[in-house]
């Protein structure tokens, strides 16, 4: 319960920055946490009480007593594919910044409907 | 498990907490150590969800390599938000 | 080894983790590598595709059965699209051969082969979750691709896309999750079968979310902010390529999704009431654009909204000929992108005002341009004016006077401003000769677009006998979860 | 203005968001696919990591997209930052402390990683966790030594190759499995570190792949002007 | 036993979260993630502990070795390297 | 062997009391530098004893905790030390009464004049 609670507001604060504030670094920023909040919340999804990883190292351990492991892998397939986003956004913020010298989203805004 | 709530309520208001810190900041060097702090909790609890391969990757992507690639953005652009 | 669907995904890939090295011994072969898997791609689709027509093929990916393991499902609507996406993007490819020059060339062809493998690994596969990670690599690539020129304007369309594109995905992700928490399966067709077991709330909500969404790429109203200014800002073949194909696997990609889980009368009627607004406000934004390119952004939209309106009335007629009319606006919008950038290329600036004259100067580029403008507004003779019709005439069977009276009007303003850049191209200026000529390789491109559309518009038959089958295997979901689970 | 709607939005969406997730019951057992894995992960496919066997085996594919992702990633940047790159970096070495340090450690971190990907189906962690782990120690380097260059032949020759493996074995596969990606190798005792048939042979090229990618992303980024 | 040792351990991240949100300079602040780096890393040792899985600590090795990067780069970037 | 049990479980006791220790002083200290000095020495004194604790009371994790252990004793130390450079680069002055306390001051003028 409580890592919902977590989840969701890193969710709602990543997606607030990413609305209201004005500087692209922060704006980047925001993105990141937003899928910090929804690896979490997918993990959270995937546990079972009173239950262990999902990796078979000694005899002891049963399948019934594990965690599910499918959240788990899609969630390693998600954090690299945010990792990439993110490389790609701070690369365009570097060429942005290399034109305008500015940060300021407002001042950068040029092209119109 | 009484221990395990305590723990992990504790852990969420320090998620919460550093997330509204880091994008509250002005000084983005700052907002990226929240960022880190972030990436350090949520470390912890993937942990206590038994999840020792998504905590691995959360160490390996968010606490180091997420974080550089902001500082290198950092250095290469303005460091104070106006 | 037989042809058979993952090649689509396995064969670019793997060009693409080769042209780094080949780039170390010469960069002329590098500029031949896509052109050889395209053709390759090509050819086995061809072969390939009377099979998907007739019964769908769903090929298995690492043993094991669906739902465990991923399955590519090669059904009829996939194979129209796929096949189509291959040979329009052997056609973009020998556009660009000559068209970039700038460097890094090795990249940018790397990046093509990416797209094209994400937009028809969106069309083909048969997980949720592996739709989406097709749908980042398509984005990933569609994003450095914009930036591509490098210049102010193309890295502030190419960060908005970022921006919103991250939103889309997610809103996606998200979906994904609500989808397996209470289903346990991320196959399409296992999660269609046990669709029922997701409360009512939580499907509202996932509806909303893949609305969001997926709707940010496939450019439905409120949310394709983005796409004049990524169409603008590519370099040209990359504009041919969004409109030609991006949006295509994306629209593909919505609406399998919502008439697999979300197929009630409610939500069609939503999806053609936001079509109609994407429709009317795209082509009212085009009427007032300076800029070449970005009117035809702005009528591209038009045309996937009138795409969207059209699948959205959800009976076989309108499906088909909503199909047709995306094969139609591939074709001729990448010939008018194709031609578009050599006309600016020539004229030196993006507005259109400068293209005064250059009828007479450039005669055969104004050629092709005017061929795809009389196309795409849907005059007789061309393409363009079958599949309208049948917009048309599947929606007047349904009874939807007004709908039918707003299209029209919106195709009125569409004639206004093509018609207003015909009128430019042949007005006699005084403007000095241009030693530039357009190369042959583009003109190549450009030619062969035009025979499919001539064709096309003579002899209807050819395309739109495939039609009926790919409609109905996108209306038929009880269909697509007895093939894709066996 | 703009941020009354945005709150007044978020609100909303928040209120609809919540009203799901905190009504799912919290750690409790579902049915699923996930079910399955557990049991069958050992006979299947000899791994005893599950979520090694499903990133690698059941749902390999999406791996195969992941590791374009990075790919493009690296690319990309590449594309986006080709010319306002420069020759040298001009900032100072770091103090003799850290410089020492950096050098005895660059070569443990190295095998930090390769342990990390090579015991992939025996352990958490995997191709990309040792990847990343490579590219950090790498980066160590840069930051100690001013002069530190990555060979960029060396990275793409890299990063070329291990990809063509992976693709390689997919298509192995295909021609021997009968699917793209099937494990064609024998699964071997479990717990073994040769076991698992084609897992580790996948992970050890996603884990060079990721490493040399992420390498040249972080050299893209440091070597921009400024 | 339990519950002192995680009674102890939460109120020593509270203070360095505190010491992090509080702290005037950068400078203050890269030295509580620091702290709260090394405290996640002995925490996660004893919670592999708790749950009496050799392979957990595997993480813990990594995650020290990933942070002590992380915060290095931090100081390069304070202290003009990078 | 019940002792080495006892023995270990002591260990982390005292290393998670100084690792609270070393967390207090972060709050306490009044200036950078001496905070890095609680945060530093008290910090790895109790993070080394949690995970030798952890070591000697499941001996066949002992060798990898031995490990960590030397890692986090090496690696704290060097992070501090650059941290500690980085803010006397960036400005900062100790907590001192004494002017001449400073004592990397001369080292920052010797490499301006070179």
């Amino acid at each position: 319960m409580l890592y919902y609670i977590g989840a969701i507001s890193l969710i709602l604060i990543g997606l607030y920055a990413v609305l209201v504030k004005k500087n692209l670094l922060k704006i980047v920023i925001g993105l990141a946490i937003v899928d910090s909040g929804l690896n979490l919340l997918f993990i959270a999804i995937g546990y079972v009480k009173n239950a262990t990883a999902p990796i078979f190292s000694s005899e002891s351990l049963t399948a019934d007593k594990m965690v599910d492991p499918v959240p788990q892998s899609l969630v390693l397939t998600a954090i690299v594919i945010g990792l990439a986003v993110t490389a790609v956004a701070l690369g365009l913020v570097i060429r942005l910044y290399d034109h305008h010298k500015t940060l300021d989203i407002n001042k950068i805004r040029q092209l119109k409907w | 498990m009484d221990w395990m709530a305590f723990l992990v309520s504790g852990l969420v208001l320090i998620l919460i907490i550093s997330a509204v810190f880091s994008i509250m900041q002005k000084d983005l060097l700052v907002a990226v150590i929240g960022t880190a702090a972030i990436s350090v909790v949520l470390s912890i609890l993937f942990y206590l969800l038994q999840a020792p391969d998504v905590a691995l990757t959360e160490a390996a992507i968010g606490a180091a390599l997420s974080t550089i690639i902001f500082l290198i953005a950092i250095k290469k652009t303005d460091r104070f938000e106006e | 080894m037989e042809f058979s669907p993952v090649h689509y995904i396995a064969v670019p890939l793997f060009a693409a983790f080769l042209i780094p090295l080949v780039g170390k011994v010469s960069k002329e072969l590098v500029k031949l590598i896509p052109g050889l898997v395209l053709l390759y791609l090509s050819y086995g689709s061809i072969m390939l595709f009377p099979k998907g027509m007739e019964n769908p093929i769903i090929e298995i990916i690492a043993g094991f059965k669906p739902p465990f393991g991923i399955a590519l499902y090669y059904g009829a609507t996939a194979a129209f699209l796929v096949t189509l996406v291959t040979l329009l993007g052997f056609v973009i490819w020998l556009y660009s051969y000559k068209f970039i020059i700038r460097e890094p060339i090795e990249k940018y062809y790397m990046l093509f082969m990416l797209l094209i493998t994400g937009a028809t690994g969106i069309m083909l596969t048969g997980d949720i979750f592996n739709l989406f990670v097709f749908l980042e690599i398509t984005a990933i690539a569609s994003y450095s691709l914009t930036a591509f020129l490098r210049d102010k304007d193309s890295a502030e369309a190419a960060f908005k896309y970022l921006l919103i594109g991250s939103f889309s995905s997610a809103f996606f992700l998200l979906t994904v999750m609500i989808l397996y928490t209470y289903t346990g399966t991320l196959n399409l067709a296992d999660l269609a079968s046990k669709a029922d077991m997701i409360p009512a709330n939580a499907k509202g909500f996932a509806l909303l979310l893949v609305i969001v969404g997926m709707g940010i790429e496939a450019e439905i109203f409120p949310l394709n902010g983005w796409a004049p200014d990524a169409y603008s800002q590519a370099p040209s073949p990359i504009g041919a390529v969004f409109a030609g194909i991006v949006v295509k696997a994306a629209v593909y990609a919505f609406i399998r999704i919502i008439f697999l889980f979300f197929k009630t009368p409610e939500v069609l009627h939503f999806i053609v009431i936001i079509g109609l607004i994407t429709l009317i406000i795209a082509e009212m934004a085009a009427l007032r654009q300076h800029q070449i390119k970005r009117m035809l952004a702005f009528s591209s939209l038009g045309q996937m909204g009138l795409v969207i309106l059209a699948l959205g009335i959800g009976t076989t007629e309108s499906t088909s000929a909503a199909l047709f009319q995306m094969f139609n606006h591939a074709v001729i919008k990448a010939m008018l992108f194709f031609a578009a950038g050599y006309l600016v290329f020539h004229s030196g600036s993006k507005l259109i005002d400068s293209v005064t004259g250059l009828g007479y100067d450039k005669p055969i580029t104004s050629f092709f341009f005017s061929l795809g403008a009389l196309a795409i507004i849907g005059l007789p003779p061309f393409s363009g004016f079958w599949s309208k019709l049948n917009v048309l005439i599947s929606i007047a069977s349904e009874g939807e006077i007004l709908i039918i009276v707003l299209i029209l009007a919106a195709s009125v303003v569409e004639a206004v401003y093509y018609l207003r850049i015909i009128g430019k191209l042949y007005t006699r200026k005084e403007i000095d000769s241009n030693p530039r000529r357009t190369p042959i390789s583009g003109l190549l491109a450009m030619g062969i677009l035009a025979i499919v559309i001539i064709v096309i518009g003579i002899y209807p038959d050819v395309l739109t006998q495939w039609l009926q089958p790919a409609a109905e295997n996108l209306l038929n979901s009880e269909e697509y979860i007895q093939t894709g689970l066996f | 203005m703009r941020k009354a709607v945005a709150i007044l939005l978020l609100g909303i969406f928040g209120y609809y968001f919540a009203s799901i997730f905190l009504s799912l019951p919290f750690g409790e057992k579902r049915e699923g696919v996930g079910k399955h894995y557990l049991e069958n992960t050992i006979s299947e496919t000899g791994s005893v990591n599950t979520v090694t066997s499903i990133v690698v085996s059941y749902r390999g594919f999406d791996t195969l997209g992941e590791v374009t992702v990075l790919f493009l990633a690296s690319t990309g940047l590449g594309a986006i930052l080709f010319d306002v790159r420069r020759k040298k970096r001009n900032e100072q070495n770091a103090s003799p402390i850290v410089r020492t340090t950096s050098t005895v450690f660059y070569p443990m971190i190295i095998l930090l990683g390769a342990y990390v990907f090579v015991h992939g189906h025996l352990t958490p962690g995997g191709g990309f966790q040792g990847g990343a782990i490579i590219a950090t120690g790498v980066l160590l380097m840069f930051m100690a030594y001013r002069k530190f260059e990555a060979n960029h032949t060396l990275l793409s020759v890299i990063e070329s190759l291990a990809g063509l493996t992976f693709v390689t074995v997919g298509l192995t596969g295909l021609i021997y499995g009968g699917s793209f990606l099937v494990n064609f190798l024998p699964l071997g005792t479990p717990n073994d570190l040769v076991s698992a048939g084609v897992i580790p042979i996948i992970y050890i090229a996603v884990g060079f792949k990721v490493g040399a990618e992420l390498t040249v992303v972080l050299d893209d980024m440091l070597k921009t002007i400024r | 036993m339990i519950y002192f040792i995680v009674a102890v351990l939460s109120l020593a991240l509270l203070f360095a979260v505190i010491r992090g949100i509080n702290g005037p300079t950068a400078s203050d602040r890269i030295v509580a993630l620091d702290n709260l780096t090394t405290i996640t890393t002995a925490a996660l040792v004893l919670l592999g502990l708790f749950f009496e899985r050799y392979i957990y600590v595997d993480v813990a090795l990594i995650y020290g070795v990933l942070s002590f990067i992380g915060v290095l780069t931090m100081a390069r970037y304070m202290g003009g390297g990078l | 062997m019940i002792y080495l049990e006892y023995l270990g479980y002591f260990f982390i006791v005292i290393g998670v009391v100084f690792l609270f220790l070393g967390a207090l002083g972060i709050y306490r200290m009044p200036d950078v530098f001496t905070r890095m000095q609680a945060g530093t020495k008290a910090t790895t004194l109790g993070a080394l004893g949690t995970i030798l604790g952890v070591g000697l009371v499941q001996p066949e994790w002992f060798w990898k905790t031995l490990i960590i252990a030397l890692f986090i004793g090496i690696s704290n130390p060097i992070s501090s030390h650059a941290v500690a450079r980085a803010s006397h680069k960036s400005g900062l002055r100790p907590f001192v009464k004494k002017e001449d306390m400073d004592a990397l001051a001369d080292i920052k003028e010797a490499k301006e004049v070179k």
